[in-house]
C-alpha cells in the first residue's frame, strides 16, 4: 500500500519531469515546474522527510516561479519596448 | 493499512494526473487553471498523509501550501495577465467542486482527531486552502486589469 | 593547532560578511584595505599552519571526536597538500586583490565592497575546497567556488562576451556538480558514510571481489565534476569562454588555483576513497587520465597557437598545463605527484603573472587583440619583459619552479609522454613569444583574419576609462608572482619540503628527493628552444605555420554553444567509463 | 539543430543511460535498513536533547555544510547584487500603478500576516517539529512579496528598505560565523555546541546553540531572499534600457 | 512487484537526470535552459531521499512521537538534501541573472544565435 504511493508519486515526478523538458516555452515551462515542485514536496512527504518537503514546498511552489516569470517578464518587455522604439 | 493513505494516493494519483495533463496541455489560461487545482488537489492529500501515517507533525506542509500555493497562482495570475485577459480564465464549476472536496477532507479530519488543538489548525488550514482557491480563481478570472507597467 | 583550520574558511566569510554589512559606510580605500588585510591574515594562518603539518593534522569541526572509530561530524583535513594549495590559494588571492587596487571602475554605488566581500569569500571556498576530507563537504564548497565564480566572470555586465561566458560556465560546472552528487548519493547508499576515508574502507569492506557497476558508476559521475572543473577534454569547453572574458584578477585566480583545485580533487578522492581493492584498479585510473590528460594537453597546445585573443590564448595554456597535471597524476607515482605539485606552484605565478600583463594590455589600449595590437605597445618595456619572461617560464626554463616542476614529472612518466610534456610547454609558450614579439616588439608582417574565432578588439577596459599611465601595483604584481616562480626552482630545499609533505599526505611513506637533473634540464632548455623557434617562425613566416585545414574542425568544436558544451559533457562521462570499464569487467 | 550535438547527445547519453542503470542494479534495494551514519545521527541527536535530528545534523552534527550552504546563498545574493545593478546605459522609470480587483487584494493584506507568523513559527519551532530557518525564512520573505501580488511595487517598496535587508543578510552571517568562532576562543573545535546547556527535550530552548544557529540561518534566508527578488523586481518593473543604445 | 519496486526510484532518478540533460542540451532558449538544469538537480533529490529511505520508517522527528517508539529513516540524506535545494535555488537565481543581462547585451535568448564566444 505504502509502496503503491511511493509508485504512483515517482511515476508522476518522472511524467512532469519530462512534460517540463518538453515544454520549449519558459513561461510554459515554469508552470509545469512549479507543477513539478509541488509535486516534489508530496514525494518527499511520502519518504518521510517532511524537513525536506517543506523546504521544497517553500522554493518550489513561489519563489522559483516568481523568479522565471520575473525574468520571463523582463526579456518580453524588453522585446517590446525595442519594437516600440523602432 | 489504513484508508487514509489509500485516499491520499487516490488524490494525489487522480488530482496529479489531472493537474498535469490540464498544465501541460491547451491554451495558457486553462495551463494556470490548472496550476492552482495541483493545490487544492494535494493539500488535502498532504493532510491525509499526516492523519494516516500518525504524524500530526507533517500538517504545517499542509499549512504552508495552503499559503503558499494560492501566491504562486497569483504569480502566474499576475505575470501573464496580458496572455489570460485574452481568454476567458474562470472556470468556476472546477474550483467549487475542488472546494467541496477539500472542505469534505477537512471535516472528515475533523471528526478523526477530535477536539483540541490540532482541530483548530486544520480549520485554519481548511479556511487558508478554500479561500486561497477561490481568491485565486477570481485573479485569474480578471483580477489584474491594466498591469503593463508592474 | 588543528582547531584552527576551519578558519581557514571562517576568517575570509566574516571578513566578506562584515564588508558587506558596512559596505554602504565605507569609502573605497578602507573596503580594499579591509579586503588586503583578511586576505593576507589569512595567508599567514595558511602558512603557520603548513609549518606545523608534520605530521598530518585532522579536525573533527563541531568537536564530534570518534567514538569507537565512528563520528557523526564532518573531517577537516591539514595534510600539506591540502594547507599547501589553501596558501598557495590565499597568496594568489592577496596578489590578486592588490592587483585590483584602485583598479576596477566604479564599483555598484551603494555596494562598495563588492567586488573585494566576492573575491574574499572565493577564497574562503577554495580553502574549504582544499582542506575539506568529508566528500559532500567538499560538494558544498565546490558549489561555493563555483558560484563565486560565475559572478566574478560575469562581473562586467556592460560586456556581451562576459554574460555569455559567465552562463556557459556556470550551466557547465553545475552540472558537473550535480553528476558529482549524484556519485556521492551512490557512495552513500553502498557504504553508509560520508567522511572521504570511511568511504574508502568501506568500498574495501565491501567490495571483496573487486569493482561492480556501482563503483564504476560513482568514480564516474564524481569525477566527471571535478574534470569539469580541472576543464580536462572533453570537458574543457567552458574554460577559453570563461576565463577570456573575465576580470583580470579573477581570472588569475581561475587559471592560477581554481583549476588545479579540480586536479587536486581528483588526486585526493582517487587517493582515498578509490584506490582501495573495492575501488578502481590503479591500472584504469592510470588509462583514463594518462588518456585524457594527453588529450588534454594537445588540444589546448593547438587550440592556444591558434588564437589571436590574447586572454583566450593563455586560457587555453591552462588547458594544455592541466592536461600535464592530470597525466602527471595518473602515473600514481610519489615522484609524479611531488613534480605536479611543484608545477602547479610555478604554473600558479607564471600563469598570474601573465594574465596580469595582459590586464595591463587591456586596461592601456583597450584591447587585447594579438593582431589590432601589432607593434603598439613598444613602450611598455616592463611589460613587454615580464611577458617575456612569463612565457620562458612557461616552456619551463630552468630554473624556474615550473622547469623544476615538469623535470621531476617528466621523469615520473618516462617513454614517449615526455615527447607531450616538451611539445605542449613548448608550443603554449611559443604562443605567448610570438604575441610578445608582435604586441611589444612589432615584429613581422602584421597577420590576417581568419575565418572563425573571436577577437579581441573592442573590449572595454576595466578602469574608468583607458589608463594613460600603469599603477605600480599592476606592474609590481606580476613581477613579484614571477619572482616566486622563479623561487621555486631556485630555493635550495624547497623542492624538497613540498615532496616530503606530499608523499607524507599520499603515498603511503615512500619518500623521495626531489633534485635538478641534467635530463631534466636539457629538457626543459629544449622546449624553451623550440618555443623560440616556434615564436621566430611564426613572426617571420607566417603563412608556414598559418591554421592548416586539419586544425579547422577543431576550433569549429568550440562553438560557444551551451547545448554542444552540455552533449560534450554526457559524452566525455560515457568515455571515461570506458576508459575505466576493463578493471571492473575483469575483476 | 546541430547534427554532431544530436550524436554526442545520443553517444554520450546512451552511455550514461547503462551505466546509470547498472549501478541502479546494483544498490541495495530501495528501503534497505543499512543506514550506520544515520542512525548513528539519531543518537547524537537524542543525547543532545534535539527533538528533530534533521535540524541536530543540520545546525549540530554538520553545521559546517549548513555553513557553505549560507555562504552559497549570501555569494548568491550578492552576484545578483552585483549582476543585476542599474548598468551605465539605463535608467529607472517608476512604474504605473496596477488596478487590482478587490478581493484579491483584500486577501493578499490579510495573508500577509498570517504567512510571515507562519514563517516565524516555522523558524521557532526549526529544532523541535520539521521546519527551520531555511523553510521558514523563504516563507516569511515571500510573504512580503504579496504586497506586490496584492497591490502593487510601489507599495511592496514602501515597506522594503533595501540597505536594512542587505546588512541584516550580512549580519546573520556574520552571527553565525561568531557563534562557531566562540567555541574555538573557548579553546574546543569549530562550531562545537558545547557552550550552552541542553536543555529539556522537546522544547523551545533545547539543543545549546541549535536554535540560535537556526535563528542566524533563518535570518539570513529572509533578508537574502527579499534582496534576490528585489533586484529581480528592479529589472522586471523599474529599470528600463535608453534607446538606441 | 518487489524486485522493481527496489529499482525503481533510482530509475526514476536516472531517468530524470538524464532527461534533464537532454532539454539542456537541445535548449532553444536559455530561460527554458535553466529550468532543465533544475530538472537535473531533481534527480539529485531523488536520488538521495531514495537512498535513505527504510521500509516502514517514519521521519526522525521526535516531536510528536517518543524516540525508539518506531524504526527512523536516515536523517542525514535529509539534510544533505536540505543542503541541495538550497543551493539549487541559488544557482538557479544567479544563472536566471546572468540570462537576463545575456538578453539586453545579445538582444536574445536563443544560444543558437549567440555567435560572440568561438574558435
Amino acid at each position: 500500500m505504502a509502496d503503491a504511493l511511493i509508485v504512483v508519486v515517482l511515476l508522476l515526478v518522472a511524467a512532469s519531469a519530462t512534460a517540463a523538458v518538453a515544454q520549449r516555452d519558459p513561461a510554459r515551462q515554469a508552470l509545469v515546474l512549479s507543477f513539478l515542485g509541488t509535486l516534489l514536496a508530496a514525494l518527499f512527504t511520502v519518504l518521510q522527510a517532511p524537513d525536506v518537503g517543506l523546504s521544497q514546498l517553500a522554493v518550489g511552489s513561489a519563489l522559483t516561479p516568481l523568479l522565471i516569470m520575473l525574468c520571463v517578464r523582463k526579456i518580453r518587455r524588453r522585446g517590446r519596448s525595442k519594437e516600440d522604439a523602432r | 493499512m489504513n484508508g487514509w493513505i489509500l485516499a491520499a494516493t487516490v488524490a494525489l494519483g487522480g488530482g496529479g494526473a489531472a493537474a498535469l495533463w490540464g498544465v501541460t496541455t491547451g491554451p495558457p489560461a486553462r495551463r494556470v487553471i490548472a496550476q492552482n487545482l495541483t493545490t487544492s488537489a494535494f493539500c488535502p492529500a498532504l493532510l491525509l498523509l499526516a492523519q494516516g501515517y500518525g504524524r500530526p507533525a507533517y500538517v504545517d506542509l499542509a499549512l504552508l501550501l495552503a499559503l503558499l500555493g494560492p501566491v504562486g497562482t497569483l504569480v502566474f495570475a499576475r505575470l501573464l495577465s496580458d496572455d489570460l485577459s485574452a481568454q476567458d480564465a474562470s472556470a468556476w464549476g472546477l474550483t467549487w467542486t475542488a472546494a467541496v472536496l477539500g472542505a469534505a477532507a477537512v471535516v472528515a479530519l475533523c471528526v478523526a482527531v477530535g477536539p483540541g488543538r490540532a482541530m483548530v489548525k486544520l480549520l485554519v488550514i481548511g479556511v487558508l486552502l478554500i479561500g486561497g482557491n477561490v481568491i485565486a480563481s477570481r485573479a485569474l478570472a480578471g483580477g489584474f486589469r491594466g498591469v503593463r507597467g508592474g | 593547532m588543528h582547531h584552527l583550520i576551519p578558519l581557514l574558511v571562517a576568517v575570509p566569510l566574516l571578513g566578506a560578511a562584515l564588508l558587506v554589512a558596512t559596505g554602504r559606510f565605507l569609502p573605497r580605500i578602507a573596503a580594499e584595505i579591509t579586503g588586503v588585510v583578511v586576505s593576507g591574515g589569512t595567508a599567514a594562518l595558511a602558512v603557520v599552519l603548513l609549518l606545523n603539518s608534520e605530521p598530518p593534522m585532522v579536525e573533527w569541526v563541531g568537536g564530534w571526536l570518534p567514538v569507537g572509530g565512528e563520528s557523526v561530524g564532518i573531517l577537516v583535513v591539514g595534510d600539506g597538500p591540502a594547507l599547501g594549495m589553501a596558501t598557495l590559494v590565499s597568496l594568489l588571492t592577496l596578489s590578486a586583490l592588490a592587483y585590483s587596487w584602485r583598479y576596477f571602475d566604479e564599483p555598484p554605488t551603494g555596494h562598495t565592497g563588492a567586488f573585494t566581500a566576492l573575491m574574499l569569500v572565493f577564497q574562503g571556498a577554495m580553502c574549504g575546497f582544499a582542506i575539506a576530507g568529508d566528500l559532500f563537504n567538499a560538494f558544498v564548497f565546490f558549489e561555493l567556488m563555483s558560484v563565486v565564480a560565475y559572478a566574478l566572470t560575469g562581473y562586467r555586465i556592460d560586456e556581451a562576451k562576459a554574460v555569455q561566458g559567465a552562463l556557459t560556465f556556470g550551466v557547465v560546472n553545475s552540472l558537473g556538480a550535480y553528476a558529482m552528487l549524484m556519485g556521492i548519493a551512490l557512495l552513500y547508499a553502498r557504504t553508509g558514510e560520508l567522511a572521504m576515508t570511511k568511504i574508502g574502507r568501506g568500498l574495501d569492506a565491501t567490495g571483496h571481489s573487486g569493482p561492480d557497476a556501482l563503483v564504476l558508476a560513482s568514480f564516474v559521475l564524481v569525477l566527471t565534476g571535478l574534470l569539469v572543473k580541472a576543464a580536462a577534454v572533453p570537458f574543457h569547453f567552458w574554460l577559453p569562454d570563461a576565463h577570456a572574458v573575465a576580470p583580470t584578477p579573477v581570472c588569475m585566480l581561475l587559471s592560477g588555483v581554481m583549476v588545479e583545485l579540480g586536479a587536486y580533487g581528483v588526486w585526493r578522492v582517487y587517493g582515498t576513497v578509490f584506490a582501495g581493492p573495492g575501488g578502481i584498479p590503479a591500472a584504469d585510473l592510470t588509462r583514463a587520465l594518462v588518456t585524457l590528460g594527453t588529450l588534454t594537453a594537445a588540444v589546448g597546445a593547438v587550440m592556444c597557437w591558434y588564437q589571436r585573443h590574447i586572454k583566450r590564448l593563455l586560457a587555453y595554456s591552462t588547458v594544455a598545463h592541466t592536461g600535464l597535471f592530470l597525466v602527471g597524476l595518473g602515473v600514481l607515482t610519489p615522484e609524479g605527484d611531488d613534480g605536479v605539485a611543484l608545477y602547479i606552484i610555478g604554473h600558479a605565478g607564471v600563469k598570474a603573472a601573465l594574465f596580469a600583463c595582459a590586464g595591463v594590455l587591456l586596461d592601456r589600449f583597450g584591447s587585447v587583440d594579438e593582431h589590432a595590437l601589432h607593434g603598439r605597445a613598444r613602450r611598455l618595456r616592463a611589460t613587454a619583459v615580464m611577458f617575456a619572461v612569463g612565457a620562458l617560464g612557461l616552456a619551463g626554463l630552468p630554473p624556474f619552479g615550473t622547469a623544476l616542476g615538469k623535470a621531476v614529472t617528466e621523469e615520473a612518466v618516462g617513454g614517449p609522454l615526455t615527447v607531450v610534456f616538451v611539445a605542449a610547454s613548448a608550443i603554449t609558450a611559443g604562443a605567448v613569444l610570438r604575441v610578445t614579439a608582435r604586441v611589444f616588439l612589432g615584429l613581422g608582417p602584421r597577420p590576417e583574419d581568419a575565418e572563425y574565432e573571436t577577437s579581441g578588439s573592442d573590449e572595454e577596459p576595466e578602469t574608468s576609462g583607458l589608463l594613460s599611465r600603469i599603477p605600480d601595483t599592476m606592474t609590481t604584481v606580476p613581477a613579484v608572482l614571477l619572482a616566486a616562480a622563479l623561487a621555486v626552482g631556485v630555493v635550495p630545499g624547497f623542492g624538497d619540503l613540498v615532496a616530503a609533505s606530499v608523499n607524507e599526505a599520499g603515498s603511503g611513506g615512500a619518500h623521495v628527493s626531489v633534485h635538478w637533473t641534467l635530463h631534466g634540464v636539457l629538457l626543459g632548455v629544449a622546449s624553451t628552444v623550440l618555443a623560440v623557434a616556434l615564436a621566430g617562425l611564426a613572426v617571420t613566416r607566417p603563412a608556414w605555420v598559418s591554421a592548416p585545414g586539419w586544425a579547422a574542425p577543431l576550433r569549429r568544436l568550440q562553438s560557444g554553444h551551451v547545448g554542444d558544451y552540455v552533449a560534450w559533457l554526457l559524452m566525455g562521462a560515457t568515455v571515461l567509463g570506458a576508459l575505466a570499464l576493463p578493471g571492473v569487467l575483469g575483476s | 539543430m546541430n547534427r554532431l550535438r544530436l550524436w554526442l547527445l545520443a553517444v554520450g547519453g546512451a552511455g550514461l543511460a547503462a551505466l546509470l542503470v547498472a549501478a541502479c542494479l546494483d544498490l541495495p534495494g530501495f528501503g534497505g535498513r543499512h543506514h550506520p551514519y544515520g542512525d548513528r545521527a539519531v543518537q547524537a541527536s537524542l543525547a543532545r536533547h534535539t527533538a528533530n535530528t534533521i535540524s541536530s545534523v543540520n545546525f549540530d552534527q554538520r553545521a559546517y555544510d549548513t555553513l557553505g550552504e549560507m555562504s552559497i546563498l549570501f555569494a548568491a545574493v550578492l552576484g545578483c547584487v552585483v549582476l543585476l545593478r542599474q548598468a551605465r546605459d539605463e535608467h529607472r522609470a517608476p512604474p504605473e500603478p496596477a488596478e487590482v480587483a478587490r478581493p484579491v487584494r483584500r486577501y493578499a493584506l490579510l495573508v500577509l500576516p498570517v504567512a510571515l507568523v507562519t514563517g516565524l513559527y516555522v523558524v521557532a519551532h526549526g529544532q523541535l517539529s520539521p521546519g527551520g530557518g531555511f523553510q521558514g525564512g523563504v516563507v516569511a520573505a515571500t510573504a512580503l512579496h504579496l504586497l506586490y501580488l496584492g497591490a502593487d511595487y510601489g507599495a511592496l517598496e514602501r515597506v522594503r528598505p533595501l540597505g536594512v535587508y542587505e546588512t541584516s543578510d550580512a549580519v546573520a552571517v556574520c552571527a553565525y560565523l561568531v557563534l562557531g568562532l566562540a567555541s574555538v576562543l573557548a579553546g574546543t573545535a569549530f562550531l562545537a555546541n558545547t557552550l550552552l546547556p541542553y536543555g529539556t527535550f522537546n522544547t523551545l530552548s533545547s539543543g545549546g546553540a541549535v536554535p540560535l544557529l537556526n535563528a542566524a540561518v533563518g535570518m539570513e534566508v529572509a533578508s537574502a531572499v527579499v534582496v534576490l527578488l528585489a533586484h529581480f523586481l528592479d529589472q522586471a518593473v523599474e529599470i528600463e534600457e535608453e534607446h538606441g543604445s | 512487484m518487489s524486485t522493481v519496486m527496489h529499482v525503481l526510484p533510482y530509475l526514476v532518478a536516472a531517468y530524470v537526470f538524464l532527461t534533464g540533460c537532454y532539454g539542456l542540451a537541445t535548449s532553444r532558449n536559455l530561460v527554458h535552459a535553466v529550468g532543465c538544469l533544475a530538472v537535473c538537480q531533481c534527480a539529485t533529490y531523488v536520488l538521495l531521499l531514495a537512498v535513505g529511505y527504510r521500509d516502514g520508517a517514519t521521519a526522525p522527528v521526535f516531536s510528536d512521537i517518543a524516540p525508539g517508539s518506531r524504526p527512523v529513516v536516515d536523517p542525514v540524506v535529509q539534510a544533505l538534501t536540505l543542503t541541495d535545494i538550497v543551493v539549487g535555488a541559488t544557482v538557479t537565481a544567479l544563472l536566471l541573472a546572468l540570462v537576463l543581462q545575456i538578453a539586453k547585451r545579445h538582444g536574445t535568448v536563443d544560444p543558437d544565435e549567440l555567435r560572440e564566444l568561438r574558435g
